[in-house]
């Protein structure tokens, strides 16, 4: 019954959280990535520190299909609390593995799958003396196992375990020992290996494995950020983390230890965003990692840096909300929020990365752009993309990149001109020139949230105030010329049907879109990368009549985007929605897609 | 933030300083304030303490909230950047401000609603970072702009104009930053600008936070029979509790004072502040004592002004993160991009 | 060239803040208004307490139209600092009154007006001793002037100023001097009265001139509200103060001096929603007044109270944004803000106001709106319709109200329950039975914003998320039948060309309305009253192929909630914007339409 | 927030108290905090207090903001009606609450960082206004719940668990407390149950605002060498300044004491608190003599643990404005509403 899947199933690990299980799962897919099979892990954990259900999940994928998938090949159930789900879980024909040391219930069975006990605790028990160690080495010993049933290489597996644990020697024969225990039971007991198993292919060179955070943090770094200031929470909070171990590695000085960069915990977020502006304000590059709770903190001061025009580069990794929600699910449900943060008239520069590299390099845009367009950019993650680890292409860099620190008059400039008025717009692109302080008497100007006009001076008068936010909107019209282009993705015999998404949908929408192929149905795929939409979005909107809209909110926010903030007739856009907290997975969207062209036809 | 351009006629043989410029040159708009207002001595004070400093106004910038005391940045130094935040987040954006530039004159002028109602959180936070800054509250004990309710720093017992009586304790910024660890507090009165200017002089040069906590009454809210925030009631009740003169550097001390009288206190530019003790049993390094002079003569009914506590030892912002000398908005990019072999032995990990 | 304007002008009057100019001219439109003569007054006042420009505006008209109208047929120029821009204004055959004490400059003159010179300073300063009242009885003095010039009852003024005066007599004798002086000097010296003049009717019976706040304070009163935080912000100060003065008129016990109330001054607007939550959560009518900055420092909480379901009553009295932006000048520009307010996936109930009457009926909606729907209701005003007097119908109260508190279960019920779970739809209308602490040991329930299932308990679990937040939109689609309908004016002839507005906008759009059928164009008129939009509005907008969207902000904020929140094609929708912080006038909206219409025909 | 059914087996000759209920009574759901969590210890003695004062559960709301520390009000008095706030801003819940409903007994439990960083504010200002509740800080020292940041409780010197030093002077919420106003300030240790209970039982009798600080050992993140808020640190280095023993009404003091060992503070519902003086140099009743005290021996050292300071005559929040007795949230609507008539006089002045 059961058939063979290679490079192609899902383990599923159900485990105790604090427990150290979390390495040996990442440690078990980097094995398979390291054999060149494309693989993703998804980690489902609570919203707590120590004793409660945690779940990891890895796909295998020799196509490259790295959504979640929906089902599940083999099962691990380390969790009693958990184990009846766990169990119904399994896709028929699959196999759970558990701790046989305990007599398992025999309710707890199902004919149509493949049960399998290994005494994990006793072996530990007996071979390991501490009981911190026999905990940890528990987890060990089923990857041990799964080495033997899922066919993976241990040299792979020995290496490295001895990178891991490099800085602690000590532990690496303990690890090896129990991934020896665990390996050497299976393949005495089972039949090793399973039909769901791994084969060593050559698919993942130039790739990598890293979570987004880890890549945003990593292109603030590159963007020559100098200031970050943050308060913690999750999922942002290794963003900053990660900023600081990066930094404490390429800005400190060997000699004197003294740091290049100046990170700020703060009281909260409003001070976060306030010391983030302050800083621009003085010409560096600053930024903020935050969640939802964050942004609507924020929303005072971001209105009053569109409406003072200061660069500022927000990371909004997106949980569930609303409100503390669900902070270890995934969600992209902050998208109206963030555009239009804040009262009176306001509109926020959004980015849309999809990928740790995407991370990466939106990251880098993201301060290009604020400085060039003096206003607040955010950068849109979320859970999924910003803590799991992905597998993505490698990471770049072209050593002539040079900031774009847009209009700013240094000395020299002030000292030659005639005078010096901070929002006028001389270039008629709505982007006026800026000083910074201390560098010349004449650059002197006032920042204020109050109404100013095209001079700078404060005022109460219509005309004047107006001028100023008109050429607000102008600077908007630049804004959708400078953003990241759309990636879309184009079919020869495609029916006029079009799917829109952005961020970490991408892999879902992406497989859903071959998966339609499959059956003959051939739909266009634009993934957008900003807002405000640039002309290409339009066209791609223009040149379809039936356009689904793919996103992870409830209330359909990038819908409500595209409705107000492009020509395309909103009667044109379908909803395709998910919003449970967990990744979007491929079966959603063809089905919805399928049922949509059904009705379609049969209407 | 209203502000009316000022006529600059710098009349002849007006008295230039070292960097050749007349006290017009550290002016800014015209006070759009109502007529009276202590905010607008202040404002005079700190032109008077930027003239005698020698300081090239470009070189300091002004930060404020919201509020008539956070729109005094509008009267002085014309020729400095000016920064109005939304109401109570001043102290954020001038963190942020140190952080980027750490060479930066920094001057907060904030209002006691601004600093102790919407923005405690933030001045207290301010204070524990101990960020180089001068940071001022205008305090009068109302919220003058929006039309005299009371705030924070109203004491038990005041009454509004309109009669109303206030019975909640008082915030005083001064005890906060002592309890806070802050490493230069002093008070002062807007109706005192002898006592005031030296104050200001040697805030500017300290390095950490510099609060002046100064009472400034409000002539159209608070300033009436019964307010405690009025200027008879200030001036019965305010003793001077340390005189203090500051010298700049390379400058020979002049006066002489009898033994045990005087406490010299060195700041890191060389420069002194010389503070002469009125109550002997009082030590303006110990900042235990200090809190509890303070304490008691409050009970006492007086109000302590001064600069009642200065520990110039403690890091500030930049010495507690160990942050490069040359200003963080100056570093070459160079500096800062690890580059594309770097990158790819970063990525190491990753595979 | 002056034509008679009888019951049908303007009078402008230029001061200086701080100088009581603000009671002399408004007694001027008491007067007016007690003639029986509709009029409405505008003030334009500096974000600053003494000495800066301010203006005030009467618009006096026989046909009741109360919005600016654009003109001025009299202007009193008491400011020489504007006095250049004053003279601009006034209408080609108007009327200038300056104060002759000293010389005018030749070169500020018009020969298209009538400049008439009143020594107002130099008979007050030969008639009175007082710097003080020198100054004050400069402003009753030309009163007295346009007494004559505008021929009105000097009885009626007389009346008007011993009343105003009633708490300290000695002031009525000077005022009363004062008067005099002003209209003997003109009667002397000018042709009394000016074409533009005032002629008694019978129009302002069952009328009463009072400005939004103080209506909407007594709304708050008579809903029983109890509980009211705020922090002060201009426009909204004086809704508390008025809540405070009513209260301490009707809910203080007279012998004891306690109080049925508790009004407590928050530090700041987070703490104000905050202190509302707590009370609501206890079963308390609780309130707080703000304007956009509190929107935006308010929307953490908001969202909270959208998604834990607590009720909350916040009054938004507008002001021109983004940021502290022109804080005694008027917008309509937190429609958004207000709307999703808030991260994640939330939607909150507006309601608006178009007058001072509509205040204190919807303010009294609002409450029981809240309580029924168990979220924040936020009442939109603005500061043209909360801070000036408008010319409102007489309030009306059924003293047979009684409090809609909605679904609340209490210890007789809790008791023979056979259990509580706080989310469950038993009605099947989304809205599920709370419970107040205090009250019974089965009524305890945990209110949170973090995730939660159906019966109450903590939840990381998608379908049990979903199936809440689902809840939430069938109980949005409840609110929608429940809010107050839309006001909707049609015409027999209209040409199916209809209007669409909000608010303080309504006078302008309602004179528009008649000035277009004067010219045989026949336009509807649909006031939306609430947000959610009821099914009249859907029908109102299916009915009319044309549709303008008046309002008062820069990015159409109105017709973006109509065209995310109805069925109506946005391409239907025409904007009509005005957003330089003055009121909006007739004129707009007539010019607007007659160019749309144009454009329509030509193109 | 999570938590998870416990089973409710109630043993048979199991302690009643004069309710007829027994501790189990008082318990809430299991727990999911770390093993030997500081904060469970905290949850097992307002328990103990609950049951000993024979409240009935239900008359008891229970709040609090979020973090590990706000997580436990899901962990006592299951029948109590329970609201996690937001981050930071339990204050103003409870102050709303309080305002609705004078009758309740307000118990709020809060985190260093939710309630002395992004809840500064809020903290500060709720004791101002001398909110009649027990507020409990569960102090750490740092984010636990967000995996061990330094809060604003964190001392200089001592070491994340990562190394990192933190050298920003702390905010001692008993010190901000006294400087404030507070009218009940103690601090205890989750470690020392004997002295909390008789402490929290004061609190919630006490009328007015009754802060508890409690020192609770975070043994994830901040448990180890090197941390000055591990079980250890605190053991070696609190020192209980005053015992505190809490009578109920109309029980009489049984143990006798040696005259003017012990000072007896009657509080406003006939019950006393009596305080055992360990030193003698120390007065509970008198503010600035407490904070001078704790001072002292802070910079000896030492951890000054017991009730700090009591002061019963202050009014609370309904006290300043004079609310009526009737709870507000049960005043019916017809004393709220002045009727049609009077509508009618009220707009005389607008015609
Ligand atoms: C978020 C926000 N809330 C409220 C206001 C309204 N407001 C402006 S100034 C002010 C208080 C100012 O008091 P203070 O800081 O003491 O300054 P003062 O006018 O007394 O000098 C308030 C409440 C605002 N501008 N922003
Ligand atoms: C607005 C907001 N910012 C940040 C967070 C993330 N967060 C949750 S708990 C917490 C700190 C908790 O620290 P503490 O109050 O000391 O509680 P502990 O876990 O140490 O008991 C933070 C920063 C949040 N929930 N909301
Ligand atoms: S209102 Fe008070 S604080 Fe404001 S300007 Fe006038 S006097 Fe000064
Ligand atoms: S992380 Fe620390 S504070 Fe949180 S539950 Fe664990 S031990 Fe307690
Ligand atoms: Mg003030
Ligand atoms: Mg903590």
């Amino acid at each position: 019954m059961s058939q063979d899947r290679v490079n192609d199933f899902v383990v599923k690990f159900a485990n105790v959280n604090g427990t150290g299980s979390a390495s040996a799962n990442s440690l078990l897919m980097k094995a398979i990535f390291r054999m060149g099979v494309p693989v993703s892990g998804k980690n489902f954990f609570p919203s707590n520190i120590q004793g409660l259900p945690t779940w990891y999940e890895i796909r295998v994928s020799e196509a490259g299909h790295l959504a979640r998938s929906g089902r599940v090949d083999v099962m691990v159930a380390m969790n009693s609390q958990t184990y009846l789900q766990d169990l119904h879980e399994v896709s028929p024909g699959g196999t759970l593995l558990y701790d046989s040391t305990w007599p398992r219930d025999r309710m707890l069975a199902r004919d149509d799958i493949t049960v399998l006990g290994v005494p994990l605790a006793r072996m530990c028990n007996e071979h390991f003396k501490s009981a911190r160690t026999r905990v940890l080495m528990k987890n060990m010993a089923y990857v041990g196992a799964l080495v033997a049933l899922l066919d993976l290489d241990d040299e792979v597996v020995t290496a490295l375990i001895r990178e891991v644990f490099a800085r602690k020697p000590s532990a690496i024969d303990a690890n090896l020992e129990a991934v020896e225990l665990g390996f050497r039971y299976a393949k005495e007991h089972f039949e090793c290996p399973l039909p769901t198993r791994v084969e060593r292919r050559d698919l993942t060179a130039g790739k990598i494995m890293i979570d987004g955070n880890t890549a945003t943090a990593l292109g603030c770094v590159y963007a020559g950020a100098t200031v970050g200031a943050w308060y913690p929470i999750t999922p942002s909070t290794s963003v900053m983390d990660a900023f600081k171990s990066f930094c404490e590695r390429f800005r400190k000085d060997p000699e004197t230890g003294e740091r290049r960069y100046c990170v700020i915990q703060a009281e909260d977020e409003l001070a976060a965003i306030g010391i983030v502006l302050g800083a621009t304000w003085n010409g560096a590059r600053a930024f903020t990692p935050t969640s939802g709770p964050g942004i609507s903190l924020m929303s005072e001061f971001l209105g009053f840096a569109y409406f003072a025009e200061l660069p500022a580069v927000v990371v909004d990794v997106q949980r569930v909300g609303p409100s503390t929600g669900m902070p270890t699910r995934t969600q992209q449900a902050d998208l109206l929020a963030a555009a239009y943060a804040s009262h009176g008239d306001t509109k926020h520069v959004l980015l849309f990365p999809a990928n740790p590299r995407e991370c990466f390099e939106l990251a880098v845009a993201a301060f290009d752009l604020a400085d060039r367009l003096q206003t607040p950019v955010i950068l849109m993650s979320d859970l999924d993309l910003g803590m799991n680890d992905w597998m993505t292409d490698e990471l770049e860099w072209d050593d002539a990149y040079r900031p774009d620190r847009g209009k700013v008059l240094d000395a020299a400039e002030l000292e030659s001109a005639q005078s010096f008025h901070r929002y006028l717009d001389k270039d008629g692109d709505g982007i006026a020139y800026r000083t910074y302080p201390g560098v010349h008497p004449k650059g002197a100007y006032f920042v204020r949230g109050s109404g100013h006009n095209k001079y700078g001076g404060y005022t109460e008068n219509a005309r004047e105030y107006q001028e100023v936010v008109d050429r607000l909107l102008r600077k908007w019209q630049t804004a959708a010329g400078l953003v990241p282009k759309a990636v879309i993705r184009e079919h020869p015999q495609s029916a006029g049907v079009g799917i829109v998404a952005v961020g970490s949908s991408d892999p879902a929408v992406a497989e859903a879109v071959d998966a339609l192929a499959e059956r003959g149905i051939h739909v266009d795929y634009c993934r957008i990368r900003a807002f405000p939409f640039g002309p290409e979005v339009e066209r791609f909107l223009a040149a379809h009549d039936r356009i689904f809209v793919v996103e992870q909110n409830r209330d359909a926010q990038l819908k409500a985007l595209l409705t107000l903030e492009t020509s395309c007739p909103k009667e044109r856009l379908t909803s395709v929605l998910h919003y449970g907290g967990l990744p979007i997975d491929s079966r959603t969207v063809v089905e919805a897609l399928l049922n949509a062209i059904q009705e379609g036809v049969t209407a | 933030m209203t502000s009316i351009a000022k006529p600059r006629i710098v009349h002849k043989g007006l008295k230039r300083n070292a960097l050749g410029l007349t006290i017009r040159d550290y002016e800014g708009g015209m006070s759009t304030l109502c007529a009276g207002c202590g905010h607008d001595s202040i404002t005079a004070a700190i032109v008077q303490a930027f003239f005698e400093l020698d300081l090239p106004p470009h070189r300091a910038a002004k930060v404020s909230g919201i509020g008539c005391s956070s729109k005094t940045p509008a009267y002085f130094l014309g020729a400095s950047h000016g920064f109005n935040a939304v109401h109570g987040r001043m102290p954020s954006i001038a963190t942020g401000a140190s952080a980027a530039n750490r060479e930066l004159y920094l001057i907060g002028v904030s209002g006691d609603g601004d600093s102790l109602s919407i923005g405690l959180g933030q001045f207290a936070h301010a204070v524990r970072r101990n960020l180089n800054m001068l940071y001022i509250i205008e305090n009068n004990g109302v919220y003058g702009l929006t039309k005299g309710q009371f705030s924070a720093s109203a004491d038990i017992g005041t009454k509004a104009k309109r009669g109303e009586e206030n019975r909640q304790p008082p915030i005083d910024a001064v005890q906060m930053a002592l309890a806070l660890g802050g490493t230069f507090v002093a008070r002062g009165f807007s109706g005192d600008k002898e006592q005031l200017v030296p104050l200001i002089k040697a805030g500017l040069r300290h390095r950490g936070f510099a609060l002046i906590d100064v009472l400034s009454p409000c002539v159209t809210f608070n300033d009436h029979e019964a307010s405690t925030k009025s200027y008879a009631y200030t001036r019965r009740h305010s003793r001077s509790a340390v005189e203090t003169d500051f010298v700049p550097p390379r400058e020979p001390i002049r006066t002489s004072y009898a033994e045990g009288e005087v406490v010299p206190v060195e700041l890191h530019d060389g420069s002194r502040v010389l503070l002469r003790k009125v109550s002997r049993d009082y030590d303006p390094r110990n900042r235990g004592a200090a809190l509890d002079y303070i304490r008691a003569r409050h009970r006492a009914g007086e109000i302590v002004t001064g600069l009642l506590y200065i520990g110039e030892d403690e890091p500030d912002l930049h010495g507690i993160n160990h942050t490069t000398r040359v200003p963080l908005n100056a570093l070459p990019y160079e500096s800062l991009c690890p580059g594309s072999e770097a990158l790819a032995q970063v990525q190491r990990r990753f595979r």
